[in-house]
C-alpha cells in the first residue's frame, strides 16, 4: 500500500491500522545498531526480543519463557519459547539468540548496545534443550531489563548485518511491508507471531514528519493516532478530545558540572546551584507538566527499590545565598536543548549571585565526536539519558573514567556501592543500598537532576485497548490487545 | 471654402510643475483644410511637439489641455472615451516622433514593429509583410527583405528615421504629424523624403502636419505655416508670404538664419607636412555587409574636413572607427605632438540625446569632461560658451529640449584640448538661428584652438559654412575629396552633383515646389 | 473643455513631478514629507532605530520570567507572553536591535557586493565576465545550508557571522541582476561618450553605469532585507543554529511557531515588527523614486 | 607623441566570420556559441563544487558514525563504522574513488538511508522538478500581473497596497505561511492534506490535491521579489518614448503588453527568474519538510547535517545540473529578448 494524498487509504481497504507520526531515522535501519528511537522502533516492531517490561516494572516473557539466575548470580539461564518462528519460517532457535548476543558484544562489535554489557555480560551458550545460558563477568540482579535494552531483538544466526532492510527478517509482532524513504513505512500483522491471536491490528504504518508542527496538525487532522505530549501541543490541541496515556518514566536530563574545574570544583557552589534551581518550574516550562520534580540521582520513579529518606530539594533561595557567601558565580551553559537551557538561565539569572550565559548548539555540535566534544568538556552540560537502571547510569556518568562522565567525577565508595548493587538479589539490602548511592550523589552534586520525565501521549478515541507499556524497546513495542475501529 | 479636417481654436495647455501649472502652449488657433499641409517652425522649446501630441490627446501625466474645440476630421478629440480615443488615433493620425531612436523598440526588429501597423489596420500576416517591404520601399530604405530583420540598434540614424515614417504612413491617417521627420536625413533624402510625404498625401488624400525648424524645407512641404514663440503662434499665414515677408520679429530671424549655399567658403588649410589624421585602407564589415570599403583620408592640423553622404553610407561608422569606438582592418594614425592633449580625439554624437547620461546632471557631466580632457575652464563657462545658460546645469538631460542636449555634447567635446573633434551632425536636432550660432560657435572655437575637425553632415549649407575641404562618402567608399568650392560648385562624381542639386532645389523654391517631383 | 490628459488618478497628478522644472531639490523634498505614505513608514523605521538603540533605557526586561505563560495581550503586557513567561512586547522592542543590525547591514553587504561585481562583469564581458559568472554559479551550485553551517559552525552565530554569511550569500543573484542590467546600459550611448573622453574603468562603472541601475539594486537591496532577518530563523527552523535567549525577530518568529494556533501573539507581533520595517523600507523607496524621478 | 588606432585586422575578421550570414548575425548566432562554450564549463563549475562539498563539510560539525551509532556507542565503535563504511583515509584519495564512481554510474550508498544514492536521488529529483514546475507555473504569471498592475498604478492605492501585501509576505517565513496555509486549507477546511508524501503514478486527483499548498508556499515564498522586480522593470518600461509611440499608433491590450512592454520590462528580471528556476526545481527544505513532501531539498538538508557526503555530493550535482542549466537558458533567454546584449567583450 502506497499513501496517497492524506496516506489513509489503508483505512480506505478497510483494514484496521495504528498510525504514529515520526521523525526521520536517521542512520540505516539495521536491528543491531539502530540507535535513535525511531529507527529502533521500525526495527522493534519487526523484531522480538527475549524479555520486556510493563509499565510498573513488571517482566514479561516473549521468545523466552522462562529466566533464573544461578546461586552466585554468576548464570542466568533463559528457557525459549516453542514454536516461535523468524518471519521466514525458520524456527527460533538457542543459536540464533546466542550469535544475536554475539554480535552484540563481540570484538568488532559496532553494536551501541555493546556499552550496556560491557563488564557484565561475558559470554553467551547454548544450553541445549531451547536454553540460552548467559555467563555474567559480575553478578548483577537486573540483567533480565538489560537484555530488553535497545538492538536486543533475536535476529536468525546467519544473519548478515547492514542487509535487514533488504530482508526484514525477525519474530515480532509485524511484517515490514513498503519503506518508502522519508515518508512513510507500513507493516503488516504478522500471522506467524507466537502471540498472533493476541494482535487485533492489520497492521501499523508509520509516516514520517520532518517537522513537529506538522505532526501536530496531522494529529489534529486525523492523520495520526498519537502523539507525544509537549508543552506546544497542550498548548494547541484540546486534550479532552483525546485519550491520554501516562506511561512510564522514561528519561531526564541532567546537569553535569565539571568538578574538576572553576567553578565547580568548588562543592559549595555546586550545592549552591543545585538549590537554586526551580524544579517545578522546570517540569512546567520544559515538559508541560509530564514529568516528576527529580533529586538529583537517577532513580526514575517507576524503578524498584527507590531510595528512602533522603531530603526533597527544592528552590530555596536563603540556603543558596548563604552557600555562595557574597559571591558571584559565572558560567555558561551548554546544551543541544533549547527550551531547557533557556529555562534554566532564566531561573539562574533570577537568583543573586548567578550570571549565567547560555550556548546551544545543534546536536552534531554538541555530541561531536574526538577529545574536545562539547558535551564532555564544557564546565555545564544539560544532556539526554534514556530509561536504564540506576547502576547503569552509574556506569555511564558517575564512574571514575567512565566514557560519558562529563562531571569528570570519580568516587571509590560510590563504586564499591554500586558493585554490592549490582550482585544483590535481597529487595532491603538493594533498597539500603540504594539509599546510599543516592544519598552521596545527593550531597555530592556532580550531577543535578532537576526533573524525571514521562513520555506521555495523546491518542485519538478511535483506539481502543490499553498500552501494556509505552512503545518502547523496555516494552518491546507491545501492541498486543490494542484495536482501532475500521471505517 | 470646404469644411477643415482639423479645427483648433484656443488650444491651451499646462505642464503641472510641483503643483504649479506652467504654459507650454497659449491660446493658439489654426485649421488644416482636409488635404492640406501645415508647417509648424519655431525655436526649441516652443511648443510645437506639445501641439502635436495635443491632436493625438497624449499627453504625460501632469499636463491640462484645454481648448475652446480641437475637431480632427470631425471627432472631438477632447470627449473621446478610452475606446473611441484608441480607434482615432490608430485610423485617423499617424505620427512620425521626433527622436527615432527612442521611438523604436530595441527588442524587436524594425519589420516587426512596421507590420504591426499593418496588422492593426485589419491587414493579415503574410499581407502585412507584404505591405512592410514595399513602404520600407517607398521611403528610401536599402534592400528591405534583409532590413526588415534587423533590430534598430542595427540601423543607421537616417534609416530609424525613415522607419519611423514608413510606421506612420502604414496607418492610412487622415492626419499626419510629422514632428522634425528628417531631421537625421541627408539633403537628398531628405528632400525625398518630403517628396514622398507630399506625393502620398496627394494620392491617399490626407492632410499633414509637418513640424521642423527647417523653414526652408517647411515652407517647401507646406500651404500654411505657423511661426510659434514660447507657445503662442506669433504669426499664421500662406507659406509665401511668411517666408517672403515675414511679418513678425521671430519669423524674421528665422527666415534670416537658413544658411545660404552659396556663401563663400573657408580657403583650404595649407597642408602641413604630416597630417593630423591619416586614414588608410580602412574596411569595416557588420557581418557580412560592407560600412566601410577601403576608406583612406588625411586631416591636417587646424583643418575641418567636412564628410557628407547619403544615410547609411558609413560617416558615423568611420567617425567611430577613427576614434577607436569600433574595430575595423587597415590603419587609423594620430600624429599628435601636443602631448598635454591626453585625449587626442573627441566626439559629438550624432544622437545627443543616447550620449548623454541621463541619470546625470549637465554640470556633473562638464565638470567630469573638463576634469578628464584637462580644461582650465569650468561649467558655467564651457556652457556659456556654447550659448547654454547656466540654469541648465542642474538639469538631467531628460529635462532639456531637443537643441540644448546637443549643446550639451558639443560642450562636453570642448572641455578640453583634443587636437581632432569629430562632429558626427551636430547641428541636426538645432533650430536655424540657434544652428546658425553653434556654427558660428565652433568656427570660432575652431579658429582660436587650432582643433581640427572631422565633420559629419548631410547639409550641405552647413558644409560651406565650416569646412575646409570635404568627402564625399557613398556606399562606404570616398568617391571624391576636394575643397568646398571644388565639390559643391563642381562637383565631380556624379553621386555629389545629385547630393548638390537636391540641396539647391530643396532651398532654392521658397514656395511648396517639390523639387523632386517636380516633374511629375 | 479642459481634459486632464492620460491620467488615472487626479491625486497622481499633483504629487507626480515632470521634468523639465526649475524646481529645487527643497521644493521635492517639501512634496515628499506630504505624502503620507512616506512620512508613515519614516516615523516606523525612526521608531525602529530608536528602539534598537534605546530599548535598554525603557527598563525593558525582555528574559525575566514574569510568572504568567502564554498570556493573552493584556494590560499588564500589551503584547502578552511567550511559552516561558517572557514579555513580548519587551523582547519585540529589544529585537529591533539584532534584527536591525543584521538586516541592512547584511543586505548592505550583500548589495555592494553584488553590484561591484556585477558591473565589473558587465562592464568587461568577455573572459572577466566569464570568470565571474562561474564563480557565482558555484556559490548558487553550492548548497546553501553547507554554507551557512560551515560559516556559524567555524565562527558562531552572533551578528556579524550572519552579517558575512548574508553578504556573501545573497551577493551572486543580485549580481546576476545587474550584470543583466548592465549588459543593457552598456548598448547605449553614453557608455562610448564617457570612454572616448578617457574616462577611467573605475568611474564608468560607478558613477556612470551604476546610477542608471540603481533601480534593479534598490529593489534587491530592500528585499535581502527581510532575507537577512530571515537567515537565522531558518537556519535554527531546519535546527542548525540559534541564539537563546535573543530577543532576534527572526529567531523569535522560529520560536514561537508551534504557538501559531495556541498563543497567536508569541508569534504575530515578531513577524509584524519584520514586517513594518520592510514595507516602510519598500514604501520609502517607492516615494523617492516618484518623486525624484530621474 | 604617435597614437595609433591600427586595429586588428584579424579579431574583426574572425568577428564577422563568426557571425555568418547578415540576417542571422547576432543573436541567432550567439545562441549556439553560449551553449557550447557553457557545455565545456559547466563539468567545470560542478567540479569545483564537487571539491568544495568533499573538503567543506569536514567543516560542519557532526561525525556519519556517531550519527547512526547513537550517543551510547564508545569512540572506537564510531571509529570501526567509520572505517567500515569507507568515510577513513586520505581525502584526496576518498574523493577520487567518489569522483570515479560517480562518473562511471556507481554512486555509492547513502549512509543515512543504506539504499543505493543514485536511485534515491532520481526519485527524489522528479519530485522536486515536478512540484518546482508547478510552483513556477503557478508563481510567474501572478507575480507579473501583480507587478505590472502596480506599475500601472503606480503611487495608488492598489500599488500602495499591493507593496503593502506583498512585502508583508516577504516578510513572514516559507514556514509559517505554509503552516497558516495547512490550518486554514487542511485542517479546518480539510480541502488538502496535511502531508503532501506523494507517488506521482497515484491518482490524478490526488496527486494535485497534494501539491496545491506545497506550490502555493513555494511560490509565495519568491512572488514579492519577483512582483517588485517586474514592477520596476514595467516603470521603466512605460516611460519610454517607444511605449509612447505604440500607444499613439493605437495599438492596445496584449499587442501593447506583450509586444512593448512585457518583453522589455522582464529583462531585468530574467536572470532572477534563472535563479529562481535553479532553485524551485532543485527542492526547497523548508517546504519540503513541512509538507513532507519527498523532494531533493530536504534529503540534501539532511545529507549535510548528518554528514552523508555520498548522498550529498551526488545530490549536489544533480542540483548542481538543474541550476546551472536554467541559468544557462536565462542567459539564452536575455540574448533572445535583447537583441543588444552582447556577451563578448564590446568593440
Ligand atoms: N512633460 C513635460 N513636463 C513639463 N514641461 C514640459 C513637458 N514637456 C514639455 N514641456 C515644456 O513645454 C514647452 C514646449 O515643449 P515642446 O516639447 O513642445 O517644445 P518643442 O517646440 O517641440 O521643442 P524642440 O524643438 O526642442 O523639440 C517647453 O518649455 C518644455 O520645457
Ligand atoms: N551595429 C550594426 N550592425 C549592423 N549594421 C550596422 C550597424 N551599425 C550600422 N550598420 C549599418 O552600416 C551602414 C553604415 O551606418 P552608419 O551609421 O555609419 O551610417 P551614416 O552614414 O552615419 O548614416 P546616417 O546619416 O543615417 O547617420 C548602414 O547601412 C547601417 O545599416
Ligand atoms: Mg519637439
Ligand atoms: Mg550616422
Amino acid at each position: 500500500a502506497t499513501s496517497t494524498a492524506s496516506g489513509d487509504d489503508a483505512e480506505g481497504s478497510g483494514d484496521a491500522v495504528y498510525r504514529i507520526g515520526i521523525t526521520e531515522p536517521g542512520a540505516e535501519i539495521d536491528p543491531l545498531t539502530v540507535a535513535d528511537s525511531d529507527a529502533q522502533l521500525i526495527a522493534g516492531l519487526v523484531t522480538e526480543q527475549l524479555v520486556s517490561f510493563t509499565a510498573d516494572g513488571e517482566a514479561l516473557p516473549r521468545l523466552a519463557t522462562e529466566w533464573s539466575a544461578s546461586e552466585d548470580g554468576l548464570t542466568w539461564t533463559f528457557t525459549l519459547r516453542d514454536g516461535a518462528v523468524f518471519n521466514d519460517g525458520t524456527p527460533v532457535t538457542a543459536a540464533d539468540v546466542v550469535a544475536t548476543f554475539d554480535a552484540i558484544i563481540g570484538e568488532d562489535s559496532v553494536s551501541p548496545a555493546k556499552s550496556a554489557f560491557t563488564g557484565i555480560l561475558a559470554s553467551v551458550a547454548d544450553a541445549g534443550d531451547g536454553d540460552v545460558a548467559f555467563t555474567l563477568a559480575r553478578p548483577f540482579s537486573d540483567f533480565p531489563r538489560l537484555l530488553a535494552g535497545n538492538n536486543t531483538g533475536i535476529l536468525p544466526a546467519d544473519y548478515e548485518p547492514g542487509t535487514w532492510l533488504d530482508e526484514p527478517v525477525g519474530a515480532g509482532q509485524f511484517l515490514l511491508e513498503d519503506y518508502k524513504v522519508g515518508q512513510s513505512i507500513t507493516f503488516a500483522k504478522n500471522p506467524d507471531y507466537w502471540n498472533a491471536d493476541e494482535i487485533e491490528l492489520d497492521g501499523v504504518e508509520l509516516k514520517i514528519y520532518k517537522d513537529p508542527q506538522a505532526s501536530v496538525l496531522a494529529f489534529q487532522a486525523g492523520d495520526i493516532d498519537r502523539i507525544s505530549i509537549t508543552p506546544d501541543v497542550l498548548a494547541t490541541v484540546d486534550v479532552d478530545d483525546y485519550d491520554t496515556l501516562s506511561s512510564g518514566y522514561s528519561y531526564f536530563y541532567g546537569i553535569h558540572l565539571n568538578v574538576t574545574e572553576a567553578p565547580f570544583d568548588d562543592p559549595t557552589i555546586r550545592e549552591a546551584l543545585a538549590w537554586a534551581v526551580d524544579r517545578q518550574g522546570i517540569v512546567d516550562n520544559v515538559y508541560g507538566g509530564t514529568a516528576a520534580v527529580g533529586n538529583d540521582y537517577p532513580v526514575l520513579p517507576d524503578y524498584l527499590p527507590q531510595p528512602e529518606g533522603i531530603p526533597q530539594r527544592e528552590q530555596d533561595l536563603d540556603k543558596v545565598a548563604e552557600l555562595l557567601d557574597g559571591r558571584t558565580v559565572s558560567f555558561t551553559i551548554t546544551t543541544s536543548f533549547q527550551l531547557f537551557g533557556e529555562v534554566l538561565q532564566q531561573q539562574l539569572n533570577a537568583v543573586d549571585g548567578f550570571d549565567v550565559e547560555l550556548e546551544v548548539l545543534s546536536d552534531e555540535q554538541y555530541y561531536a565526536e574526538g577529545a574536545d566534544s562539547p558535551w564532555l568538556n564544557a564546565p555545564l552540560t544539560v544532556t539526554s539519558w534514556g530509561k536504564r537502571v540506576p547502576s547503569q547510569y552509574y556506569g555511564l556518568f558517575y564512574a571514575d573514567g567512565a566514557a560519558w562522565n562529563a562531571a569528570h567525577y570519580a568516587n571509590p565508595e560510590l563504586a564499591r556501592l554500586v558493585g554490592d548493587f549490582d550482585a544483590t538479589t535481597d529487595e532491603a539490602e538493594r533498597e539500603g543500598l540504594l539509599t546510599e548511592i543516592s544519598q552521596i550523589e545527593w550531597a555530592d552534586v556532580p550531577t543535578i537532576i532537576p526533573a524525571l520525565a514521562r513520555s506521555e501521549v495523546l491518542q485519538s478515541k478511535r483506539v481502543q485497548g490499553e498500552f501494556i507499556a509505552p512503545l518502547d524497546f523496555w516494552s518491546g513495542y507491545n501492541f498486543a490487545g490494542i484495536s482501532v475501529e475500521g471505517k | 471654402m470646404t469644411e477643415p479636417l482639423v479645427s483648433v481654436r484656443g488650444l491651451t495647455v499646462d505642464y503641472e510643475v510641483d503643483g504649479q501649472l506652467q504654459r507650454a502652449v497659449d491660446r493658439v488657433d489654426f485649421d488644416v483644410a482636409p488635404h492640406g499641409a501645415l508647417g509648424l517652425v519655431g525655436e526649441s522649446g516652443s511648443g510645437k511637439s506639445t501641439i502635436a501630441f495635443s491632436l493625438a490627446r497624449f499627453l504625460p501625466a501632469g499636463a491640462v489641455i484645454s481648448a475652446d474645440h480641437l475637431i480632427v476630421d470631425g471627432v472631438d478629440v477632447l470627449s473621446l472615451g478610452t475606446r473611441a480615443l484608441r480607434d482615432y488615433r490608430r485610423t485617423r493620425i499617424g505620427f512620425v516622433y521626433q527622436e527615432p531612436a527612442r521611438a523604436l523598440n530595441p527588442t524587436r526588429t524594425v519589420g516587426s514593429q512596421v507590420a504591426e501597423t499593418y496588422r492593426l489596420q485589419g491587414l493579415r500576416a503574410a499581407a502585412a509583410r507584404r505591405a512592410t517591404l514595399a513602404a520600407f520601399d517607398d521611403v528610401g530604405l536599402p534592400d528591405p527583405p534583409q532590413l526588415v530583420h534587423r533590430f534598430p540598434h542595427e540601423l543607421s540614424g537616417g534609416q530609424q528615421q525613415r522607419v519611423v515614417i514608413a510606421m506612420a504612413l502604414a496607418a492610412d491617417p487622415r492626419l499626419l504629424i510629422l514632428d522634425e521627420p528628417t531631421t537625421g536625413l541627408d539633403s537628398r533624402v531628405e528632400a525625398e523624403v518630403i517628396a514622398l510625404v507630399g506625393r502620398l498625401r496627394r494620392e491617399r488624400g490626407f492632410a499633414t502636419l509637418l513640424i521642423s525648424h527647417n523653414l526652408p524645407l517647411v515652407a517647401s512641404h507646406a500651404e500654411r505655416i505657423g511661426v510659434l514663440e514660447h507657445g503662442e503662434l506669433v504669426e499664421y499665414g500662406e507659406a509665401q508670404d511668411v517666408v517672403e515677408k515675414p511679418q513678425h520679429a521671430y519669423s524674421r530671424l528665422l527666415v534670416d538664419a537658413v544658411p545660404p549655399l552659396d556663401a563663400p567658403s573657408r580657403p583650404v588649410v595649407p597642408s602641413h607636412a604630416e597630417p593630423l589624421l591619416s586614414v588608410r585602407r580602412v574596411t569595416k564589415r557588420y557581418g557580412s555587409a560592407l560600412a566601410l570599403d577601403d576608406v583612406s583620408l588625411d586631416i591636417g592640423r587646424g583643418e575641418v574636413l567636412g564628410l557628407v553622404g547619403e544615410s547609411g553610407s558609413g560617416k558615423t561608422t568611420l567617425g567611430r572607427v577613427i576614434a577607436g569606438l569600433a574595430r575595423a582592418e587597415g590603419a587609423v594614425t594620430l600624429n599628435t605632438t601636443d602631448a598635454a592633449s591626453k585625449v587626442p580625439v573627441q566626439f559629438v554624437f550624432q544622437s545627443p540625446d543616447a550620449s548623454l547620461n541621463p541619470r546625470r546632471t549637465v554640470r556633473q557631466t562638464l565638470a567630469r569632461s573638463i576634469q578628464l580632457l584637462h580644461g582650465e575652464t569650468d561649467p558655467e563657462e564651457l556652457a556659456l560658451s556654447t550659448g547654454l545658460s547656466p540654469d541648465v546645469l542642474d538639469k538631467l538631460p531628460d529635462e532639456l529640449s531637443g537643441g540644448q542636449k546637443q549643446r550639451v555634447a558639443i560642450a562636453r567635446a570642448f572641455a578640453g584640448r583634443s587636437p581632432l573633434v569629430i562632429c558626427d551632425e551636430p547641428t541636426s536636432a538645432l533650430d536655424v538661428s540657434v544652428q546658425a550660432k553653434v556654427l558660428d560657435l565652433l568656427v570660432e572655437l575652431q579658429e582660436r584652438t587650432g582643433v581640427s575637425y572631422l565633420f559629419i553632415t548631410h547639409d550641405l549649407a552647413v558644409v560651406r559654412r565650416i569646412a575646409h575641404r570635404v568627402a564625399v562618402l557613398r556606399h562606404g567608399r570616398i568617391v571624391e575629396t576636394g575643397s568646398v568650392d571644388d565639390v559643391l560648385g563642381d562637383p565631380r562624381h556624379p553621386y555629389s552633383a545629385s547630393l548638390v542639386d537636391a540641396a539647391r532645389s530643396l532651398r532654392g523654391g521658397t514656395t511648396r515646389s517639390v523639387p523632386i517631383t517636380a516633374a511629375a | 473643455m479642459t481634459v486632464t490628459a492620460a491620467l488615472p488618478d487626479a491625486e497622481i497628478a499633483e504629487l507626480l513631478v515632470s521634468p523639465r522644472t526649475r524646481s529645487s531639490r527643497l521644493r521635492r523634498w517639501r512634496v515628499l514629507v506630504a505624502r503620507p505614505s512616506f512620512t508613515i513608514s519614516a516615523v516606523i523605521v525612526l521608531f525602529w532605530v530608536f528602539a534598537a538603540v534605546g530599548w535598554r533605557l525603557l527598563g525593558l526586561d525582555p528574559f525575566a520570567d514574569t510568572g504568567q505563560r502564554l498570556s493573552a495581550p493584556s494590560a499588564a503586557h500589551w503584547f502578552g507572553t511567550d511559552r516561558i513567561g517572557r514579555d513580548v512586547f519587551a523582547r519585540v522592542l529589544a529585537g529591533a536591535e539584532p534584527a536591525l543590525l543584521v538586516g541592512p547591514f547584511g543586505a548592505a553587504l550583500a548589495t555592494a557586493l553584488g553590484s561591484t561585481l556585477g558591473l565589473i562583469a558587465g562592464y568587461r564581458r568577455g573572459w572577466v565576465d566569464q570568470l565571474f559568472m562561474r564563480g557565482f554559479d558555484i556559490f548558487l551550485t553550492l548548497p546553501t545550508l553547507i554554507f551557512l553551517l560551515v560559516i556559524v559552525g567555524a565562527f558562531g552565530g552572533s551578528p556579524l557571522t550572519i552579517i558575512i554569511a548574508v553578504g556573501i550569500l545573497f551577493a551572486p543573484g543580485i549580481a546576476r541582476i545587474v550584470r543583466a542590467a548592465v549588459l543593457v546600459e552598456m548598448g547605449k550611448q553614453y557608455v562610448p561618450s564617457a570612454r572616448i573622453q578617457g574616462e577611467s574603468a573605475a568611474r564608468l562603472i560607478f558613477r556612470e553605469l551604476l546610477p542608471n541601475v540603481w533601480p534593479q539594486v534598490l529593489v534587491q537591496a530592500t528585499l535581502s532585507i527581510a532575507g537577512a532577518i530571515f537567515i537565522s530563523s531558518s537556519l535554527s527552523f531546519l535546527g542548525l543554529a540559534s541564539a537563546p535567549p535573543s530577543p532576534d525577530w527572526g529567531l523569535a518568529v522560529n520560536e514561537n511557531r508551534t504557538y501559531l494556533q495556541a498563543a497567536w501573539w508569541t508569534l504575530a507581533f515578531p513577524t509584524l515588527a519584520i514586517a513594518s520595517l520592510v514595507v516602510s523600507l519598500n514604501l520609502i523607496a517607492d516615494n523617492f523614486r516618484e518623486v525624484f524621478r530621474r | 607623441m604617435t597614437v595609433s588606432f591600427s586595429s586588428d585586422a584579424n579579431a574583426s575578421v574572425q568577428a564577422s566570420a563568426r557571425r555568418g550570414l547578415a540576417v542571422l548575425r547576432g543573436r541567432h548566432n550567439q545562441v549556439p556559441r553560449l551553449i557550447g562554450q557553457r557545455l565545456l564549463q559547466v563539468p567545470l563549475v560542478l567540479l569545483v563544487v564537487s571539491v568544495l562539498v568533499f573538503w567543506l563539510i569536514k567543516i560542519v560539525p557532526g561525525d556519519p558514525g556517531r550519527n547512526a551509532l547513537g550517543q551510547y556507542a564508545t569512540a572506537e565503535q564510531v571509529q570501526a563504522w567509520n572505517e567500515a563504511h569507507g568515510l577513513t583515509g586520505p581525502i584526496v584519495e576518498r574523493y577520487f574513488s567518489w569522483l570515479i564512481g560517480f562518473v562511471t554510474g556507481d554512486w555509492g550508498t547513502s549512509l543515512i538511508y543504506g539504499a543505493p544514492v543514485r536511485d534515491l536521488v532520481i526519485e527524489r529529483l522528479g519530485n522536486s522538478l515536478f512540484l518546482g514546475a508547478v510552483a513556477f507555473v503557478v508563481l510567474v504569471p501572478v507575480a507579473f500581473a501583480l507587478g505590472a498592475l502596480q506599475a500601472r498604478r503606480e503611487g495608488s492605492r492598489t500599488d500602495r497596497a499591493l507593496t503593502i501585501g506583498l512585502m508583508s509576505l516577504a516578510s513572514v517565513p516559507e514556514f509559517v505561511v505554509g503552516v497558516l496555509l495547512l490550518i486554514v486549507f487542511s485542517l479546518t477546511l480539510g480541502w488538502f492534506p496535511i502531508q503532501s508524501s506523494i507517488s506521482l503514478d497515484g491518482a490524478p486527483g490526488d496527486v494535485t490535491r497534494a501539491l496545491v499548498l506545497p506550490a502555493v508556499t513555494l511560490a509565495l515564498g519568491y512572488l514579492s521579489v519577483l512582483a517588485r522586480m517586474t514592477r520596476t522593470g514595467v516603470l521603466e518600461t512605460l516611460d519610454s518614448q517607444y511605449y509612447r509611440t505604440a500607444v499613439i499608433k493605437g495599438l492596445h491590450g496584449a499587442p501593447l503588453t506583450v509586444g512593448h512592454v512585457a518583453r522589455n520590462a522582464v529583462i531585468p528580471t530574467v536572470s532572477l527568474l534563472g535563479i529562481y528556476l535553479g532553485s524551485l526545481l532543485g527542492g526547497s527544505a523548508i517546504v519540503e519538510t513541512l509538507f513532507g513532501y519527498p523532494g531533493l531539498g530536504a534529503l540534501l538538508v539532511s545529507a549535510t547535517v548528518e554528514k552523508d557526503i555520498f548522498l550529498l555530493e551526488s545530490g549536489v550535482m544533480v542540483t548542481g545540473v538543474i541550476s546551472l542549466l536554467a541559468l544557462l537558458l536565462t542567459d539564452i533567454a536575455l540574448v533572445l529578448i535583447d537583441p543588444r546584449v552582447r556577451f563578448e567583450e564590446g568593440e
